[in-house]
This record gives C-alpha cells, sequence and structure tokens, in this order.
C-alpha cells in the first residue's frame, strides 16, 4: 500500500510539471500589461518601467519559465504576489483553511442529506418520498448556484433577518454558504447514492442475505451500502475536490475570502504569480484529494486492496 | 435467421442499426420524465430559432422611462433597469445559452473523441502521452479552466464557447477510449481489420458509432454543464458582458437590483432551471433507453 | 398420498409487472416436496424455475415481481401470507438456497467467514465466538480449510466460491435446501465435486433438497423425484424412475428424445419443434399445444387439470382424463 | 460489514476537522459578546479572541468592497488600502474636507523659493514601534516613496537627493522645477511617513506591518477577510473615540447594505445609489452622501478621423442625453459633467456650461462636418456602471445617426489599447485625489502624457499645454487660478471627451455612529467616530 502511494505520489511530479507549464504559457500569452494593471491608470511610465524590471517581466519567454522552475525547485519560492509582494505560497496557503472549511461543511451537509434521502429512496423505489427526492434533486441540480445564494440572501437575510449575508467567520455567517454548497451538492450525492444502491440490491449477494432471513434494514446497512459506497465515495470526492478550486461563485456571493476568490481576483489583475501558484496549489490539492479517495477505495474494497498490493 | 456472421453485410448493418435507434427511441417514448424534458427543450430550441419573431423588440431595446416594470401585459417578465423588456432578453438569451451549450460540448466531443479514439486505439505511447495530458488537464478544476482559458483569450461568445469546451474534453477522451479499448478487442472490429479495412476506416466506420451512447449520454448532460459554466463565467464578469442577453450575465447584471426588482434575477434564473432541468431529465431518459440493462 | 409432503406449492402465480407488459411468469404451478427426498425441477431456460425457487422462500424482487395467488405450504403454514418477520426465521434456518452463479452471489467485500457466520448468528442463539467456531466447522465440511476464514471471495475460485455457498445454506442445519442449477456456471470437473459434495452433505445434514437444473444428467444422478416445467407450469411430476422409464408429456417425451442415449442408438436426436412461447403472451389453453404433435381442439381453449397417474406420478395433458376423485 | 460506516464516519469526522481548523489568525468559536451587545442580536460580528479579557468596548465595524491589498505607506495605491492606511499614517499635513489645509506631522511650513518648501515637525511624536519621529523619518518616507512603482507618481516632482535636514525638528523639501501643487501632493496618503527601522524590522513583511504615528495601529489581519485597527495610546493628538476598528471586505454591492440594516455592520462605505433609500427610510440608519473628486468620462480618439474634427465631437457631445443616463445609471446621485474638473477640486472652473442635449442641433453639427455615416465603438472595460453607460449612449448615438456599438474590453487590453490609441471612443474614470486641479487635467490633457501616462485621447492643444504647465510651475495662487479657468474653457470647447458625471460617496451608518465625516478624496478618518446607544 505504501508503494502504491509513492507511486501514485511520484506521478504527480509530471502532473504539476504540466500543469505549470500549462498555465505559464497560457498566463504569458494573456494580453494585458500587469504593471500597468497592478499600479492603476494613474502611475507614470517610469513606475510601470521599473516595475517590469523588478518582476522580471521584461525577460523572455524561456527565460521566465527557467527562472520560475528554478526558483520552484531549488528555493520551494513561487513569487511573490505583483499586488501586495507578498511569498505568493503563504498568499493561497492563508486562503485555504477558508475554503476547505466552506468545501468540509458544504459536503458535510450534502453526506448528511443525500446519502440518507438516496438509501430511501433507492429501497422505496417508486413511492412518493423516492418521485418527490428525486424532483428535489434534479432540481437542485439545475438551479445555478449562484442564483441559489441569491435567493438565499433574499430569503433568510432580507426578509426574514435570520442570517447575515456575507463573511465566514462565525457559524452563523457560515450557515447560508454551507447550505447553498450543500443543497446542490446534496443533489449530486443523492441521485448517485440511489442509482448506485439500486444497482447493488439488485445484485446476487443481496438476494443470498434475504435467504439468510437477515433483515431488510440490515441488508440494507451491511451488504448494499458498503458496496454501493464506492460510487458514492467518488462524487463525494469529486465535489470536494472540485469544491476546493471551484467554489468561486459561492465565494464571491456571500464574500468568503476563499482560494477561488483570489483567483479570480488575480486573473482579472493579472497578478500572475499568484495565478500560476494558485492552480498549481489546487491541482496538487486536487489529485491529493483523489488519492485519498483511491486509498478509501481499498479500505472499501477488497478486491483493489489486493491489487494495491 | 440469426445468422452468426462476423462481417455482416454493410446493408445488414445499416439495417439493424437503424432499427437499434429506433428501438432506443421506443423505449425512450416511454419515459414520460424523459419525453417532459425534451418537450421543454424542444420549446426552448423553438424559442431560441424564433426569437426575432417571439421577442420581435431585440434584447436591447432601451426605453429608459419604462424601466423596472414589474410584470404586466406589455412586458411579460417586466422591464430591467434600462427599460428593455426581460422577457424579450431571456427569449434572445436562450439562442445564446443553447449555443454555447450545444457548440462547446461539441467541441469537447469532437476533440475529445478524437484523442480518446487515438489514445484507445492504438494504446501504448500514443496512449500514454495523451492521456497523462488528459490527467494535467482534470488535475485543474473545470470552472477555474475555463476562467484562466477566458482571460488568456478574452470574453465574448466564441471564447467562452472554447474554454468551456476546452475543460470539458478529458472527460470525453476519456469516456471514448474506454469504449474503444472495450470494442477493440470485438470480433467485428479484427474482422474489418482481415479484410484489410485501414486505421481510419476501422475508426470512423466501426469504433466511433459503436462508442457513441455514452457520449449522446454525456454530451447531453454536458450541455447543461456547459450552459452552468458559461453562465458562471458571465456572472463572475469573465464571459459574456451587456448587452449580451445571456442568461448568468442577465443574473449578473441584476445582482444589484435584486431587493427591488427581483423579476430581472428570476427570469433569466428559472429559464437556466428549466434548461438544465430538462437536459437533465432527457439524459437520464438516454441513458436507461440506450442501456436497458440498466433499467429498472 | 402416502407420505405428507414437507412442503407444497399449490396454484402457485407469479407475475412480473414490467412497462413491457405483464410477463406470467408462473402459471398454476404445482409441487410437492417429501421428507428426506431430492426432488429435481427440470425446464429449458425461461421456463419459471428460478422464479419458481424465490417464490417458494418469497424472494421474488417485488418490484416488478407479484405472487398473484396460490400457496406455498411449509409444514402446513402458508408461506405467502405469512408475517415478514416469521418468514425470516424460517429463511436461512429451516428453507435455504443455494444460488446459480457463485461468483455473484457472494458478497465481495465481506471475508467468507463472517458471511456464514451471519447466518448462524441471526438463527442461533449464540455469542459471536461460538458462531465463528461453527462458521469456520462449517467451512471445513465444505472442504475449505478453516485458516481462510478472513479471506475475500475473490480470492477463491469459483468452485470454491460455490463450496462456501453451500455452507452458508447448511449452516442453520435446514430442512429444505433449494438448489438452484448450483453447478451451471462451473466448470465441468468441478461440477462433479460439487454436485458428489451437496448428495454426501444432504445424507449428512439429512435434508430434503429441490434441485433446480436443465441437466436431465443431473437429474439422473441425484434426484428422487422429478417435476417437469413448461412456461411456468410443471407439466408432469413423477418418481425418477418412472418417469425416465414411462414418461407420459408430450414435452418430457420429446425432452427425452432430444438427449443423446448411450445406450440407445438412435438415427438422429429429434427436437421439440418451436420455441418456448412469449411469456407475456402465452397460448390460449395448454401452453405448449403450438408445439405439441398430439395438440387437440380442447387443447386450444382449456389449460389441463392434475392428473394422477400413480401414487408418485401426475401430469397435465389432456391426452389423460381428468382425476375423478377429489382428495 | 461496517466498513462502509467507517468510512462515512471516517469521511464526516476528517470533514469535521477540517472544517474546525480556521484560517490562521483566529479561532474558530467566537467568543461570548459581552451583555451590552445582546441588544443588537444580529451583530455577529466579534473579536474572535479578545487579546485582552477585560475589553469592554464595542468594536467599529466597517465595510468595504475589497480588502486592504498592502498596508505599506508606499505600497499598492487602491482605495480599500488607503481607506486603512491613513487611520494608521500620518502625512506632514492634509487637506481637510475644504481642501484647506491642516497640519499634521508639520505643524508650518514656509515656501523659501520657487523650489523649496521649509517644514517645521511636529515634536514628541512616537511611531507604533516605539521610535521618535523626526526630519530622518521624512527624508526616509519620501526617498522610499520616490522609489516606489506604486507611490512614486504622487512625490516624483521631489528631488529625492536634495531632501535636507535643517535640525532634527525641520526639514527642507526641494523639486525638481517649480510645482504649484507640491502641498496637495505631501497630504496624498501615499506620502505617508513611516519609519526605517521599522521598515528594515519587517523586511519581506513589510506590505502586512505598518508601522506609522496615527491613531490606530494594525492588530490583526485576516487577508482578504478583514482588519482590526486598535486604538494608538501614544497618539501625538487628541486619541481616538473607538478602541477598535474592523474593516471588512464585503465584495458583493448590495450585501454592504443588507449587512447595515441586518447590523453586521456599522458602517457601510459605498452603498449602492439603488439602496440610498433603503438607508434613508430606515430609521435605525443614516445616510452621508457629497461629491467626491471623481470623474466620469468619454473619450475620443482626437487624433482618429473623424474625431479629430472639433465639430464631430462637440456634435456627439450634443447627441448625448447625459441627464437620462446620470438618472438611469446613477439614480440621479452626483451631477452631470460641465467640464473636465467637478466643481469641489481647487481652481475647477464653476462656470461651464454643459453641453445642450440637442440631437437635431447635432445632426446639423455633423452634417456641416462632412461626417453623416459616422461608424463608431464605445470601449468600456467590464464595469456594470460603464457597460450601461456604453449601452444608452450607443442608443442615443444611433438616434442621431451614427452607427454606434459598444464593446466590452477585459481591462489589461483595454488600458493598453486605450493607451496605444486603437480606440475610437473609450469609457474611463479619474480621481483628482490631491483636490488639485493639475492632477485633473495635466495628465489627461498635456500632450506629453500621449497614451499610458493619462491622455489617452491623444489631444493636442499648445494653449492648453501651455496654460497647464503655467499652472504646475507657477507658486502664486492666483497665477495658477487663472491659467486653469482658461484651460478649462478650451478644453471644453474642444471637447476631447463626452463629459459625464461627476461622482458622489454615499455612504451608509448606524444611527449610533456618530463623528463620521465625508472626505471628497474618499480616505475617510475614522479617529473621531464613536458608537452610542
Amino acid at each position: 500500500m505504501l508503494r502504491y502511494i509513492a507511486r501514485r505520489l511520484l506521478l504527480l511530479i509530471p502532473v504539476i510539471l504540466g500543469v505549470t507549464l500549462i498555465t505559464f504559457t497560457m498566463l504569458y500569452f494573456t494580453p494585458g500589461d500587469p504593471a500597468r494593471l497592478t499600479l492603476g491608470e494613474q502611475a507614470g511610465a517610469e513606475q510601470l518601467e521599473q516595475f517590469r524590471e523588478i518582476h522580471g517581466l521584461n525577460d523572455g519567454y524561456v527565460v521566465r519559465f527557467v527562472n520560475y522552475i528554478k526558483n520552484a525547485v531549488f528555493h520551494q519560492d513561487l513569487g511573490l504576489s505583483y499586488r501586495n509582494r507578498q511569498p505568493v505560497f503563504a498568499e493561497v496557503a492563508s486562503r485555504f483553511p477558508t475554503t476547505l472549511k466552506l468545501a468540509g461543511l458544504g459536503v458535510l451537509v450534502a453526506i448528511s442529506i443525500g446519502i440518507p434521502v438516496g438509501i430511501i429512496s433507492a429501497t422505496k423505489q417508486y413511492s412518493l418520498f423516492d418521485s418527490v427526492s428525486m424532483i428535489f434533486a434534479l432540481i437542485g441540480v439545475s438551479m445555478p448556484n449562484f442564483w441559489q445564494g441569491m435567493l438565499m440572501i433574499l430569503f433568510f437575510s432580507v426578509y426574514l433577518k435570520w442570517l447575515p449575508s456575507s463573511g465566514f467567520n462565525t457559524f452563523q455567517q457560515m450557515i447560508l454558504p454551507a447550505l447553498t454548497i450543500g443543497t446542490s451538492t446534496a443533489a449530486v450525492i443523492t441521485r448517485m447514492t440511489r442509482s448506485s444502491m439500486l444497482e447493488v440490491i439488485r445484485q446476487d449477494y443481496i438476494r443470498t442475505a434475504r435467504a439468510k432471513g437477515q433483515k431488510e434494514s440490515k441488508i440494507i446497512t451491511r451488504h448494499a451500502l458498503g458496496n454501493a459506497m464506492i460510487p458514492i465515495v467518488t462524487v463525494i470526492g469529486l465535489q470536494f475536490g472540485y469544491l476546493l478550486g471551484g467554489a468561486v461563485l459561492t465565494e464571491s456571493i456571500f464574500g468568503i475570502p476563499g482560494v477561488g476568490r483570489l483567483m479570480v481576483d488575480a486573473i482579472k489583475q493579472k497578478d500572475y504569480p499568484v495565478v500560476q501558484g494558485g492552480v498549481l496549489f489546487i491541482a496538487v490539492t486536487f489529485s491529493v484529494v483523489n488519492l485519498f479517495i483511491d486509498i478509501l477505495y481499498a479500505y472499501l474494497d477488497p478486491r483493489i486492496r489486493s491489487q494495491y498490493k | 435467421m440469426e445468422k452468426k456472421n462476423n462481417t455482416p453485410a454493410p446493408t445488414q448493418q445499416v439495417a439493424q442499426k437503424r432499427n437499434q435507434w429506433k428501438e432506443v427511441w421506443r423505449r425512450l417514448r416511454q419515459n414520460k420524465m424523459a419525453m417532459v424534458g425534451l418537450a421543454i427543450l424542444i420549446i426552448l430550441a423553438l424559442a431560441a430559432i424564433f426569437a426575432d419573431v417571439i421577442a420581435p423588440n431585440g434584447f436591447d431595446n432601451q426605453v429608459i422611462k419604462d424601466r423596472f416594470q414589474t410584470p404586466n401585459s406589455t412586458h411579460w417578465f417586466g422591464t430591467d433597469n434600462l427599460g428593455r423588456g426581460v422577457f424579450d432578453r431571456v427569449i434572445h438569451g436562450a439562442r445564446v445559452s443553447l449555443s454555447i451549450g450545444i457548440i462547446s460540448v461539441s467541441i469537447a466531443i469532437v476533440f475529445g473523441g478524437l484523442l480518446g479514439a487515438l489514445a484507445g486505439f492504438y494504446g501504448g505511447r500514443v496512449d500514454n502521452v495523451i492521456m497523462r495530458s488528459m490527467d494535467i488537464l482534470l488535475a485543474i478544476p473545470s470552472i477555474l479552466l475555463a476562467i484562466s482559458i477566458v482571460s488568456a483569450l478574452g470574453g465574448g461568445l466564441f471564447n467562452v464557447m472554447l474554454a468551456v469546451g476546452i475543460s470539458s474534453i478529458p472527460g470525453y477522451a476519456r469516456i471514448v477510449r474506454a469504449s474503444v479499448i472495450t470494442l477493440k478487442g470485438q470480433e467485428f472490429i479484427e474482422a474489418a481489420r482481415a479484410i484489410g479495412a485501414n486505421d481510419s476506416r476501422i475508426i470512423m466506420k466501426h469504433i466511433i458509432p459503436n462508442s457513441l451512447a455514452p457520449i449522446i449520454v454525456q454530451g447531453t448532460l454536458g450541455v447543461a454543464g456547459a450552459i452552468l459554466s458559461a453562465a458562471g463565467l458571465s456572472f463572475i464578469g469573465l464571459g459574456l458582458s451587456p448587452p449580451n442577453p445571456e442568461w448568468g450575465a442577465m443574473l449578473s447584471g441584476g445582482r444589484d437590483y435584486i431587493r427591488d426588482h427581483m423579476h430581472m434575477t428570476l427570469f433569466p434564473g428559472l429559464m437556466i432551471m428549466a434548461t438544465i432541468f430538462a437536459l437533465n431529465l432527457l439524459g437520464d431518459g438516454l441513458r436507461d433507453a440506450l442501456d436497458p440493462k440498466l433499467k429498472n | 398420498m402416502t407420505k405428507k409432503p414437507l412442503l407444497e406449492i399449490k396454484n402457485l402465480h407469479v407475475h412480473y409487472i414490467t412497462n413491457e407488459g405483464t410477463v406470467q411468469a408462473i402459471n398454476d404451478l404445482n409441487l410437492e416436496l417429501y421428507p428426506g427426498e431430492t426432488l429435481g425441477l427440470v425446464g429449458e431456460t425461461g421456463a419459471g424455475k428460478t422464479t419458481t425457487a424465490l417464490a417458494m422462500m418469497r424472494l421474488v424482487p417485488n418490484p416488478p415481481g407479484k405472487i398473484v395467488s396460490g400457496e406455498v405450504l411449509y409444514k402446513g403454514k402458508n408461506l405467502v401470507e405469512m408475517k415478514e418477520a416469521d418468514l425470516r426465521k424460517i429463511r436461512g434456518n429451516q428453507i435455504s438456497m443455494i444460488f446459480q452463479d457463485p461468483m455473484t452471489s457472494l458478497n465481495p467485500i465481506m471475508t467468507v467467514g463472517d458471511q456464514i457466520r451471519e447466518g448462524i448468528m441471526l438463527h442461533q442463539k449464540v455469542d459471536k465466538a461460538t458462531a465463528t467456531k461453527r462458521a469456520m466447522d462449517m467451512l471445513e465440511v465444505v472442504g475449505i480449510p478453516m485458516e481462510r476464514y478472513d479471506e475475500y471471495p475473490h480470492q477463491f475460485s469459483g468452485g470454491m466460491k460455490q463450496r462456501v455457498v453451500i455452507a452458508i445454506s447448511l449452516s442453520c442445519n435446514p430442512e429444505i435446501l433449494i438448489a438452484d442449477e448450483p453447478t451451471t456456471a462451473l466448470d465441468v470437473t468441478i461440477q462433479a465435486q460439487v454436485l458428489q459434495l451437496m448428495e454426501n452433505l444432504k445424507v449428512e445434514f439429512d435434508t430434503s433438497m429441490l434441485m433446480i437444473t436443465h441437466d436431465l444428467g443431473v437429474v439422473a444422478k441425484v434426484c428422487d423425484h422429478v417435476a417437469i416445467m413448461y412456461a411456468g407450469t410443471v407439466i408432469e411430476h413423477a418418481q425418477k424412475h418412472k418417469l425416465y422409464r414411462t414418461p407420459k408429456h408430450p414435452y418430457t417425451i420429446g425432452l427425452f428424445e432430444s438427449i443423446p442415449n448411450v445406450h440407445e442408438t438412435t438415427e438422429r436426436l429429434k427436437p421439440i419443434i418451436g420455441l418456448m412461447p412469449d411469456p407475456t403472451d402465452l397460448p390460449t389453453g395448454c401452453t405448449f399445444h403450438p408445439r405439441c404433435p398430439h395438440a387437440m381442439d380442447i387443447c386450444k381453449v382449456e389449460f389441463p387439470e392434475v392428473t394422477h397417474l400413480s401414487d408418485e406420478h401426475w401430469v397435465r395433458c389432456h391426452l389423460y382424463p381428468a382425476d375423478k376423485e377429489v382428495e | 460489514m461496517k466498513r462502509s460506516w467507517q468510512i462515512l464516519a471516517l469521511l464526516m469526522v476528517l470533514l469535521l476537522v477540517v472544517t474546525s481548523c480556521s484560517p490562521a489568525p483566529t479561532g474558530d468559536d467566537p467568543a461570548p459578546a459581552d451583555p451590552a451587545e445582546t441588544e443588537d442580536p444580529a451583530d455577529e460580528e466579534e473579536p474572535e479572541e479578545p487579546a485582552e479579557p477585560a475589553d469592554e468596548e464595542e468594536e467599529l465595524i466597517i465595510a468595504q468592497g475589497a480588502d486592504a491589498v498592502s498596508l505599506d505607506p508606499h505600497g499598492q495605491n487602491d482605495q480599500s488600502s488607503s481607506r486603512v492606511r491613513v487611520q494608521m499614517f500620518d502625512t506632514l499635513l492634509m487637506q481637510d474636507k475644504n481642501m484647506e489645509f491642516q497640519p499634521l506631522l508639520a505643524t508650518s511650513w514656509e515656501q523659501i523659493d520657487d523650489l523649496t518648501v521649509e517644514f517645521k515637525l511636529r515634536e514628541g511624536v512616537k511611531f507604533h514601534n516605539g521610535e521618535d519621529f523626526g526630519a530622518k523619518d521624512v527624508i526616509y518616507s519620501i526617498q522610499r516613496a520616490i522609489a516606489s512603482p506604486q507611490a512614486g507618481h504622487i512625490v516624483d516632482m521631489i528631488d529625492g537627493d536634495k531632501l535636507e535636514e535643517v535640525d532634527n525638528l525641520t526639514v527642507r523639501v526641494v523639486t525638481k522645477e517649480p510645482f504649484g501643487p507640491l502641498l496637495a501632493h505631501l497630504s496624498h496618503p501615499a506620502a505617508a511617513i513611516t519609519n526605517e527601522k521599522a521598515v528594515t524590522d519587517a523586511g519581506d513583511d513589510i506590505d502586512i506591518t505598518p508601522v506609522g504615528t496615527g491613531p490606530y495601529k494594525l492588530k490583526e489581519w485576516a487577508r482578504g477577510d478583514y482588519i482590526i485597527l486598535e486604538r494608538n495610546d501614544d497618539y501625538w493628538g487628541e486619541p481616538a473615540k473607538t478602541k477598535t476598528i474592523r474593516f471588512r471586505a464585503v465584495s458583493e454591492n448590495a450585501n454592504r447594505t443588507i449587512e447595515l440594516e441586518t447590523g453586521g455592520v456599522h458602517i457601510a462605505y459605498d452603498i449602492l445609489p439603488n439602496d440610498i433609500s433603503k438607508v434613508e427610510d430606515n430609521s435605525d440608519l443614516q445616510l452621508f452622501r457629497d461629491k467626491n473628486f471623481s470623474t466620469t468620462y468619454v473619450g475620443f480618439n482626437a487624433q482618429k478621423e473623424p474625431f479629430d474634427n472639433k465639430l464631430v465631437r462637440q456634435a456627439i457631445n450634443h447627441a448625448v442625453n447625459m441627464d437620462e443616463i446620470v438618472e438611469a445609471v446613477y439614480y440621479g446621485t452626483g451631477n452631470k459633467a460641465s467640464g473636465p474638473l467637478g466643481a469641489n477640486v481647487t481652481f475647477a472652473n464653476t462656470e461651464l456650461e454643459p453641453y445642450e442635449y440637442n440631437p437635431e442641433l447635432a445632426k446639423e453639427m455633423l452634417a456641416e462636418a462632412g461626417a453623416e455615416d459616422i461608424s463608431l465603438v464605445i470601449w468600456t472595460n467590464d464595469n456594470k456602471i460603464r457597460m450601461d453607460i456604453a449601452e444608452i449612449m450607443q442608443n442615443q448615438l444611433q438616434a442621431v445617426g451614427i452607427n454606434a456599438t459598444s464593446e466590452v474590453v477585459e481591462w489589461g487590453a483595454y488600458l493598453s489599447q486605450t493607451a496605444a490609441g486603437e480606440h475610437d471612443m473609450f469609457i474611463l474614470g479619474w480621481t483628482t485625489v490631491t483636490g488639485d486641479a493639475d492632477y485633473g487635467l495635466y495628465a489627461l490633457f498635456h500632450s506629453s502624457q500621449f497614451g499610458d501616462a493619462g491622455n489617452r485621447t491623444f489631444y493636442k492643444n499648445e494653449r492648453v499645454d501651455e496654460l497647464l504647465e503655467i499652472g504646475r510651475t507657477a507658486t502664486s495662487v492666483e497665477d495658477r487660478e487663472a491659467a486653469y479657468k482658461e484651460a478649462q474653457e478650451i478644453i471644453r470647447e474642444d471637447a476631447p471627451w463626452i463629459f459625464t458625471w461627476n461622482g458622489e460617496d454615499l455612504t451608509g451608518a448606524s444611527n449610533r455612529v456618530s463623528g463620521f465625516e465625508l472626505h471628497p478624496a474618499g480616505h475617510y478618518r475614522l479617529h473621531n467616530v464613536s458608537l452610542g446607544n
């Protein structure tokens, strides 16, 4: 198992290099002058030149890329933000806990809704509960997250005045964002749980368990769920990984200072080191989450476990 | 009748194919929800095609004095901050959003499909190079990738389509590769090869038609995803911008007025929702129809 | 009539209700299983053998399956109407089942030992340690070293898996063992071993057995009685030798004629003409009449009732006058 | 088979762990509010972990649109950063809201010759790090500002090498050339005074380690989220009224008002014009509004046909119904511009008349100029207000037969392409941060400033060049005033812009807030603000 993990981590290296190259190239050819964007419309030509000199913007593509890789590899230095001259890594890392928390809470909400509802729907297929929850799940999947967030603010903050509309420090502030992310993710998880369970409960070994005289509830929890878990865990992991980098919209609606917002701001401001470092950071986290999921598979399924050895 | 023949005559094969699609359609027709979805989509598509007839005022007909009207008999969905009919804009927006969805998914299918087919068909080093590149793209969350591409290319309809399309290429590449690998081992491919068909012919005539089913399902759901992504891009100001009536851009434009003039965001939001809802219903239905094994 | 059947199925009807139409899987089926005997249930694929087995334990998947009418009497109690909780005490304990495909009938993420122990824990009031011990013993009984208790199904071969399934089904020493084509999915060499094992254990555990198969050879080897199924119903039910010697129903006759017999020299095999009817659209009257060489007018309208030819031999065919007497 | 449950439990626990590790400086659970706090149930914004448990005083919470980028006084020069920095840093002198100079770190000043001003410095001032303030700090800070790409343009008329320490409390500032608006520039937050030792100590962390002499000092900064400032008890002037101030970044415009209404913040900067009535009609809230130094304009490319023809530019000015735009886009806030400067800028020519909306006249003028079939593209960046202006203007221009379209150009490309003169027309804003006409005219209309430097219209008028130079170099107020008034008349007549709008600051506050005052440059000083009950 350890060897498997080590191999997977090694495989990350080409991915990281590739991501770096792609983002670097993309950013390099992005139009717009970072100096002007950072310093604003009122800065003079002298200051612009000075800025370009400091940040090595006058160098060519190859020189800049080589320098970047050199610094990253030999000095563990992803560069400084153009805007506030802070080390990019620290900058991204300081936003990361917030994003992690948002994604974590969202997925927590999603799991606690999605899995039970999905299981009940599957066991009571075609029942009223099933139809209603499937329609809700479909609505949840169909509703753009940011629109849902806006409506929730309107309802809970403006009309009812129950919950604050922005920020992410107190428990109350976390409720709306977590629900926004949670409900739409729950919709995905519900659907996946249901279809995975439906597939599993038609399997022969479920019939075997019934034939043993096992109780239906036990059959679901002991036999079916475990086998249905892999696709569910996959979806949870994918959603979680996605939220780590892609909760941009929710973050901007609720004014949450997460990685996604940082990235979008940096992209708009052409703060290339932050974009570059941020994408890298997210790519690595995303890959680590995927690895973690694969390890979970091994835990869940002895067949996979034996392959890893 | 049921002759076990590894190389069915072409006509026979075509006939089988036609029957197969007829069968799929028959199964699909029995799925009420899928039909509801299809009906919604047809209505939306008609609205998009005939937008100029349905909403002759166009999407940018400002009548400043009429702004912020709530829905009424002249302006069914009310008017926005510049006095344009929200209904007019939403209808013209269908054209934009649907074409973004369809074209970006087509881009993804064409490139992803091609890459996946090559990878699966040739295997070995080709496979390795292609799929590792896909892994790299997959390591970046798609919305972030789309954002980066749009910022590199600039906004605008085509660039948004391209960005959303590119960011979903890896998904299709994987699907096609997997189904090609399964197909490759099957007898009729070997048979085709045995009678001297070259690679490109095998790919075009045999592999691609036979891996269509998963692509169709994924593509239907992909259109939904693409519309959502594009709306998200517009919403954070990186996609299409006013006066373009793309639904996400309308949501973005209306967000400052949501408290006083909710209809400005309500209708574009509902349109997105209805579209995605319908696409999901149809996609689910198609999956069941194309893969009867999974049917409950 | 001399012995009282341990399990008796009376006029059972099972339907599968799907979008495509109603599949009449079991139609007016009758069956008796006597204590200590092995009954072979024989029929072509799609005749409804597995459904019959499932219906006996009320395991027909619902939806879409539904037991429409009829009785399954086990020791006089009707399993069809029994409460779920009472039924669970019978399943796996008094009636247990071996499924066709050992590859899929074991839970892939549970150790084989735990899967055996599960049934023991359910039906016997023993603590975990005792149950584990018994589960290990069962493994030994079916010829698997008990050290393999903690292994998972994927670590076993097909034949070994079927042994595990047998261990599960016999773990509570049931009165009736239903074996649904237990050897079909296995290699020919393994088939014999598994069959032998089952035979031995049947004796050892003093169990009655319903052996479902389409393989008349298997029947010949292990069964005492045979029931022939066609299109959802038993059309002939007899003591094995009687049936082999004097098959009565035209279908049964056809069946025997269609298999090669090493002891006799026949010119050529005679296949039964035609195909099994579409279960969504069964023929009227006797379901076999479209294929029957002896079909009469009445066969097209009326489904024949049971005709007892002798104590342990009955048939459902208009060629044989119906029973006069009513039991 | 408990694995699935274990997995679920494990996932949950992991997520909880993940969830409870919060951004670095904050704890997870808010400390219980003090009793007085409970009156305001919606107020969740409490200091997470009060430094001193005896901290009884409620903090003042302010919402602004973005978090500060840098707290280095000579770092990133954006509004959000400046608004925080002015609480912590002093300049030599400041302009009050009437643009009168008031002493801060300098107690008096005197023009010694055309190039030199001598400042007498305040005695007994200490920096937040305990260092004493003196002439060396002024010299160090100005030199540092000149060398900074972000702050340089505010002070680069000063000759850094000739800064002179007369004695510890006297310093002479020498400009390279005579420079009339020097004092206004030295009042700008980018000319703030910091301490060399503090800068050296901070090293790479200079952007997050502000050390000034101001009434507040930094207590905590959660990047992207909030900044907490704490009263500087060693302040040289009257100590600040409120002990702690928290600046929250609330980027969604509508949410700032919502937060104000629900009590999440006490002061909300830059509320939306359409939220004015919500603040005014709410008996718990008060609205502060006043004209500021910002102007929005639509620039022509004055070197490109047909916009090189003055008549065409004037015609287009007449073709635009600015009242409608101000009403539709700005909800009647601010006012339509009559010339290049807002009325509150020093030396603004308040006698200029706005161009009259007269489409017929516009058509005639276009005909006269022989430019009946103009096609033009109005560029804007993705700023909602500018996009709205572009859209309305496009419609209005179409009404006089001009084939106008609008195009949104991504900000980076926008700036570089307008600097390169690739445009027909573009929409931009300018804030005369110093409040002095020089800042609002020279860069925008002097022909030496073509392109990137600010004159993106490529407008050139020799008389204007001359007048702007007089205005800049003359040290007499009268001379400067005369030159600027004339220059503005010419610019208005030449119409390199469609003069659009002069801005207004809109700030909402709770009724409990007192002592708050707007400032036209937008950097509101908060040391007099207190929070009542």
